[in-house]
């Protein structure tokens, strides 16, 4: 099959200006004779100059899959194939990239020769969740394309009604905040999950993300219906010489300024000296004076992770945050990795016994109530789970004293 | 007078009859304030002239005698003049300095505690009680009394991180308001419906339409139009009580006493807050509520020990952090904390800030 | 009639401690012969006794009124009559004192002369509203005690579904932070609503409060539906050697603590010469800095009010604050106090007219959205009216340029 | 390879094989890190090691041709090592600090602008749009490429206050996130729904329960099962149409396009915040979007001129006041900005705090 390129006088506007243009890309895709993706790529140009011309899109759904998984596969026929055939298909391959996108060259050119030969040439790095997106692939091309890519060593992503990919922040690899090992949580999770990856059958998605530290760099917090982030629970280390020479260089009134009077907690203070007065424990752990001062101050040493419950975008009740199911735990040994696996399992256990149809986490915690997902998942209220205790008289209290009870036969804070 | 007489609808009186000259004189023009010591404000005008204020405190609940013992004092330092404040303390100004510990003396001689002024912990604000409201589940006044006995000198000292304002109120209906420490009773159990007389005094469909949780329906009792309470639903409110009192919601055991802390009605850097409930389940224990007692003073200390200078209560919580609180006063934290009220969810913590 | 004291065991118990005792109060008033007031209180004591040791309360309501009034006479039946004949009537009568509750004596004592006369002799100041509040009356006595209070220059105070008794602070009366005069706003106001106060018929009760500055002695924002609060829109005064002066006695890390570091919106700096940097622009008006510095910092001199709606208690949907419906307006002249009177009676009708029975103006509000609120007292949108814009996509725009073009024809912002 | 080859269920490989060797090396030995010039970071280990990370912009949306060339630099600078960002920024490590500046030479003369580090405007996460979505109303690459071509600068310097992250989304559904500026598809008119096709496509009762205000109802038109929408309640949202696409929701005219800002996904210093309407009504004008150029552009010169150093656009927004946002922007302030949703009213002022 061969065809012309089609003219596309709105798209070669994005060809223009100093960011490289994806439609470039495109048409250096499309420009050429022979190959799979020449002609895909010419057919989709002129789906895609034909949605710029009218502003609107011609995708729909449909049903296409690998031998042995139920999801992984974004199916997309053209409402337009009659005018660009080529693309009349046009399915898109969600991969899983290593923790932290990390590739070598030769794993990235082997992923591009699969693609050239079986798609459309055009490559997602990276997704929204995280995948690698294999964009652009006629049906036929998606078993033999995905037999290569997962004999490389990768495998499918999360869609649908299932556990999806994740994603984490590059953490210990580069990062000095990581309080845990974000990429071997990650791996720890994930590859547990690939039976709920691969054949969903929950009510609706289920995402982990992870994050090093508050700073939240896989923004895990609303993004992410189980998050997990790096914090740490004994004081934060300072070198005071360093805080002397962060002062100077900003000047007193500078510092005050950008540290002392940004802490969110008022946990610091300039001591006359120029050296810094930390009130751990008002401390949120919030990384700020970190970030500031990367030299002088740095997480303490009793690190661990803190997890988040319920972030979503929109549907149906509105955005929603995470919210914390776990304060504190350790994550360090193989017994503290078995452990964080067993919570996930049993979140997802409830999620997909309790959640309504297409209901996420978040939305399942309002309608259920914090308590009773803590109860659901064998887990302990915890102060820390509040912003601030109830502002409304409208409860039934006459259990009082059996859970005062409760609270007083364990230890009162999980920071002890 | 005639049984007919037409009420002169005058509203209120103009204040400036019966205030201490120099507030005339100086009104408007005050440049600034200090407190020469606890109980005792100093006002400085524009003009340069003073106004010393001697604050103390009364029951509120005032019998005749009583305040003709305030008038008195008046009438020797304050050529007549008095005043009270928005939490029913009451105030003596004098332009003279040199009355100002006569009238100290005087005040504390007649049994009228001195102070309540700057961070102290001011007169507890509350409501009527078993002495006269319809529905109340405990004597306010009471249960003031009880505390300030309690109280007295963090009313006499100034030694608060902040101004400490205590409310209380004998119904979830809350007359008393917000407070730093709100002393609130707490219903735990359904109304207990006594079906022989709805039918006689309540207006159905007005009473269901009170319910917050839509937990009242109406039935037939015994052949007789009712009302009926899904008990799984009911969050014991009382708020069906005051338009239906055949559905009692108070009971001598099971009307409890729940403390709440940081409420805050000023927009003085924190914008105004709600107070939060810290413990519940106290007994209603007439005459001195010794248990409510204990738990506002643990409070007190807690916050006294470690709140910073200008920290009200709230504040110095959501410094120290829920965790440290709850520890700080050994206070149990249990799943009645976490709120279950629209919008709760945003009481929840959605944030990595964690407190250790 | 003569009764002998009642044995009171339990309330007995409340006269020994520091504190002045009701108990003692009521024992004394009790503790004579021949007075209506004696009799009254014997019953009374019985009763409150009765109370302590069943833990019930035994009044009930009904109606008693004066002639002319609709409102201000709170009826109290004794449930237990029988056992305690001489108060089974213990009406209160609600009495507005003048704003500011201030008085001379010769007022209190001819108040207790009239109220020993008619009533029990117990006289609450103040109520949790304001008022002056005349409790204990028999039926037959309340019309001549109101018409004796009424002569003195005493009107009554509101009950039911009316308008209600206001509060104000002392205001300018005797505080240098008041931002508008309190006693004047509060006596226009009310003294305009006689009726309505009198004569109630609105859905359900409203309340107006008046506070001269943020500090909110009054309690406006969270207990009246109406609240006026004062404000300024200028610069705040410094006086700068003040500052100094107040940074020298409390140290300069002191200073930055309780000064610097508490400022809400980080509106401060102190500079290297112990002077203060205000940055006027994010100020929000708090009072925090000039309650420190109460002689370095005042408000600034272009003064007025800002006006909350809807705050009040528990019942039906939660506790509401009031929001902001004014910014700012202007109130000096007598113009600008008819401004503010017909505001407040556009207020009223509005509520009289929308609100549903037993609804409060917050939870109207609540219930028809703040803008047709706005709308229906003829008020304009204004920036400082929300906290933040919304969060959520869930809303149907297609008015977009008609809106845009209203808020482009008039000044962006009240401050202007 | 055969038609019925079982998937070899791996989950996702070990990053540490992909790693430049110097962070296997010191992983988890990180002590500091700073920025030696914008684009470019440098982490200095425990072990007193240094890495240097030149970080570029790409298209995302990849042809294998531009892998290849980054592939080729990668190959020459890097030991064959590249990693990508969160939001598809490419990063190139060498623990040689002579190759930092030929690998920016490099990066730039192919192309790539060097920086998004600290303070810039990072690249624009983005979504799929017209490109490759079956329900979007623009085309995300689209509108990214255009304002990144606006952006350059900004991406290439750090002279932003803080780090500012902008999202775009293609419909409301938000794959995109949150943002400091989030440039989202807003429908301004209920769907328009072929009756013809429902029948066959919708499962109708899902459908109906999709809707956030329970505005959609089962109707018979023409004789068959189909659906009707009560325009009165209907927000707009969109949420129908995934799951029955006869009820379309996008429309070249009325399908707009809003601006939110300050949103915030990290906990540092402030909780995370959601982002807040402020613009809305923008055409949709492919192919370069110069509306949302100008609006973008104008919300970040405020922000640029005005914020102090590290705070986010949400925060500094706080700081300053929304009516002092609206008047430096002078974006009309409209009463769809006023938080009508559950819970809205947390978003009203209620508090004496205001800005002049
Ligand atoms: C007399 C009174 C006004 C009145 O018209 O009656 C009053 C008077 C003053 N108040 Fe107040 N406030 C009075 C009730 C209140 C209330 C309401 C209440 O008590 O129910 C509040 C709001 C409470 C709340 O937020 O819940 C109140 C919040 C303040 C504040 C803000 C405190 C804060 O940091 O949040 C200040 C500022 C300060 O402390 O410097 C203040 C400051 C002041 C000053 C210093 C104002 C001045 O410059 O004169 C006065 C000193 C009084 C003192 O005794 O130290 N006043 N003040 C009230 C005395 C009540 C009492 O007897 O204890
Ligand atoms: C007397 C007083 C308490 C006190 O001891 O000071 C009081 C007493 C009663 N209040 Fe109140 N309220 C009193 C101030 C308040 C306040 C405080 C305020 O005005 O600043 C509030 C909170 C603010 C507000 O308005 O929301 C208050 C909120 C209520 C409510 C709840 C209203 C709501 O919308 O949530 C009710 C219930 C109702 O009206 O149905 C109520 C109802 C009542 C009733 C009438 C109970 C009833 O429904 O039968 C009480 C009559 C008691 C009696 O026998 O005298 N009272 N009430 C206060 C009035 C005295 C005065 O006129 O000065
Ligand atoms: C490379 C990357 C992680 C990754 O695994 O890919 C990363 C890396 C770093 N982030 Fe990040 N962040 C990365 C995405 C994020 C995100 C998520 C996002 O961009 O979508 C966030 C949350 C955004 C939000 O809140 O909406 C994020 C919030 C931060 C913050 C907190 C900023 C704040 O004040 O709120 C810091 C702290 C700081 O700036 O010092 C931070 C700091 C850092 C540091 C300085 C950490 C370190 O010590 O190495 C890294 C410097 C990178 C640089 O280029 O300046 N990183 N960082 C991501 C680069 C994205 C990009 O290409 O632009
Ligand atoms: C491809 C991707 C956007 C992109 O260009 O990067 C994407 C694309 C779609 N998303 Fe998404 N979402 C993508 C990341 C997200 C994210 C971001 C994230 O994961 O961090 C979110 C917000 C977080 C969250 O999960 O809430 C997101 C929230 C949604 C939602 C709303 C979920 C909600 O509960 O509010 C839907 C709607 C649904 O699932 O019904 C949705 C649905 C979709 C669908 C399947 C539209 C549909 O219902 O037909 C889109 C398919 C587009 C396509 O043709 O490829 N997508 N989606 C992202 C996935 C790529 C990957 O696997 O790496
Ligand atoms: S989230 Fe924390 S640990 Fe992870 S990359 Fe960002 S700053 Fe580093
Ligand atoms: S980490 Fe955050 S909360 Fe803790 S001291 Fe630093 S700035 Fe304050
Ligand atoms: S709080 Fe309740 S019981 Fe007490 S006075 Fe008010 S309405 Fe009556
Ligand atoms: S007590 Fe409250 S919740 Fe229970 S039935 Fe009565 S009004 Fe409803
Ligand atoms: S509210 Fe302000 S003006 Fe009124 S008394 Fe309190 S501090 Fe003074
Ligand atoms: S009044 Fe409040 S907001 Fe304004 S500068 Fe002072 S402390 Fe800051
Ligand atoms: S934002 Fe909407 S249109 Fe865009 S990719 Fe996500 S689901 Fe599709
Ligand atoms: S567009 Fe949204 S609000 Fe309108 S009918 Fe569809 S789901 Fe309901």
């Amino acid at each position: 099959m061969s065809k012309k390129m089609p003219s596309t006088p709105m798209l070669d506007q994005l060809e223009s200006g100093p960011w490289p243009s994806f439609v470039t890309g495109l048409k250096r895709l499309a420009d050429g004779e022979g190959k799979r993706s020449n002609d895909i790529m010419k057919g989709l140009l002129g789906q895609l100059e034909h949605s710029y011309q009218t502003r609107k899109g011609y995708w729909k759904g449909g049903t296409v899959g690998v031998f042995g998984y139920g999801a992984g596969v974004i199916p997309r026929f053209s409402e337009v194939a009659e005018q660009y055939p080529e693309s009349s298909e046009f399915h898109t391959l969600r991969i899983m990239p290593a923790p932290g996108f990390f590739y070598d060259t030769k794993t990235l050119r082997q992923m591009c020769d699969i693609w050239e030969e079986h798609g459309s040439g055009l490559i997602a790095l990276h997704g929204q969740s995280g995948d690698i997106m294999f964009q652009g692939c006629r049906t036929d091309q998606v078993q033999p394309a995905w037999d290569k890519i997962n004999e490389m060593g990768f495998d499918m992503g999360g869609a649908g009604a299932g556990v999806r990919t994740a994603a984490s922040c590059i953490g210990p690899a580069r990062c000095e905040q990581a309080c845990f090992d974000t990429l071997r949580a990650h791996r720890t999770i994930i590859n547990d999950f690939t039976d709920d990856i691969h054949r969903p059958s929950l009510p609706y998605k289920l995402k982990f993300k992870f994050s090093g530290c508050a700073n939240d760099c896989a923004n895990a917090t609303q993004r992410a219906d189980i998050a997990i982030l790096g914090t740490w629970r004994d004081d934060m280390q300072v070198d005071q010489a360093e805080i002397q020479a962060k002062v100077k260089q900003l000047g007193r009134k500078e510092f005050i300024n950008q540290v002392i009077r940004m802490c969110p907690t008022q946990a610091l203070g300039l001591n006359d000296d120029n050296t810094l007065d930390v009130d751990n424990k008002s401390c949120v752990r919030c990384m700020h004076c970190i970030n500031v001062c990367t030299k002088a101050l740095k997480p303490g040493t009793d690190r661990g992770i803190c997890i988040l419950a319920g972030g979503k975008r929109t549907l149906k009740i509105g955005d929603l945050m995470g919210s914390v199911i776990v304060p504190f735990m350790k994550l360090d040994t193989d017994e503290d990795y078995a452990e964080l696996l067993d919570l996930a399992h049993r979140a997802l256990d409830f999620f997909a016994d309790n959640a309504l149809e297409h209901e996420r986490t978040g939305e399942m915690i309002e309608r259920i109530g914090l308590t009773n997902y803590l109860e659901g998942l064998g887990l302990e209220l915890d102060v820390n789970m509040v912003t601030q205790p109830r502002t409304n008289s409208y409860v039934r209290t006459d259990g009082w004293d059996e859970e005062a009870a409760k609270w007083n036969a364990r230890k009162p804070n999980a920071a002890e | 007078m005639s049984e007919l007489r037409r009420p002169i609808e005058s509203g209120v009186p103009d204040s400036k009859q019966f205030m201490h000259p120099a507030l005339v004189r100086n009104y408007g023009q005050w440049a600034w304030h200090d407190r020469p010591r606890p109980g005792v404000l100093r006002h400085v005008s524009k003009t340069g002239e003073q106004v010393f204020t001697v604050k103390a405190g009364t029951q509120r609940q005032l019998d005749v005698f009583t305040i003709r013992r305030l008038c008195d004092i008046a009438d020797t330092f304050c050529d007549g003049h008095i005043r009270f404040t928005i939490r029913s303390s009451v105030e003596f100004m004098t332009t003279d300095e040199a009355q100002v510990e006569p009238l100290i003396k005087r005040l504390e001689a007649e049994g009228f505690p001195v102070g309540g002024t700057g961070n102290s912990v001011g007169f507890i604000s509350h409501t009527q009680g078993w002495l006269h409201c319809d529905i109340p589940g405990t004597d306010a006044s009471g249960v003031v009394k009880a505390l300030m006995d309690e109280l007295v000198d963090e009313f006499r000292g100034e030694e608060m991180p902040n101004r400490v304002k205590i409310t209380t109120s004998c119904c979830q209906i809350n007359c008393g308001g917000q407070g730093d420490i709100a002393i609130n009773i707490q219903h735990t159990k359904p109304p207990v419906i006594n079906h022989a007389l709805v039918a006689g005094v309540c207006e159905r469909p007005t009473v269901i339409a009170r319910c917050p949780v839509a937990a009242i329906r109406p039935a037939l009792v015994d052949g007789k139009p009712s009302l009926e309470v899904d008990e799984k639903k009911c969050v014991c409110c009382g708020a069906c009580y005051p338009p239906c009192p055949p559905m009692q919601i108070n009971d001598p055991i099971h009307s409890k006493i729940a403390i709440w802390v940081g409420g805050k009605h000023s927009s003085t850097r924190t914008k105004p807050m709600f107070h939060k409930l810290v413990a519940a389940g106290l007994p209603n224990n007439a005459p001195r509520w010794p248990e409510v007692a204990a738990v506002v003073k643990t409070i007190l200390t807690a916050y006294k020990n470690d709140a910073r200078p200008w920290e009200r209560m709230g504040e110095w919580i959501e410094r120290i952090g829920w965790p440290r609180f709850f520890e700080a006063t050994q206070l149990p934290f249990t799943k009645y904390h976490v709120d279950t009220w629209r919008g709760g969810r945003a009481n929840l913590n959605t944030s990595a800030h964690l407190h250790f």
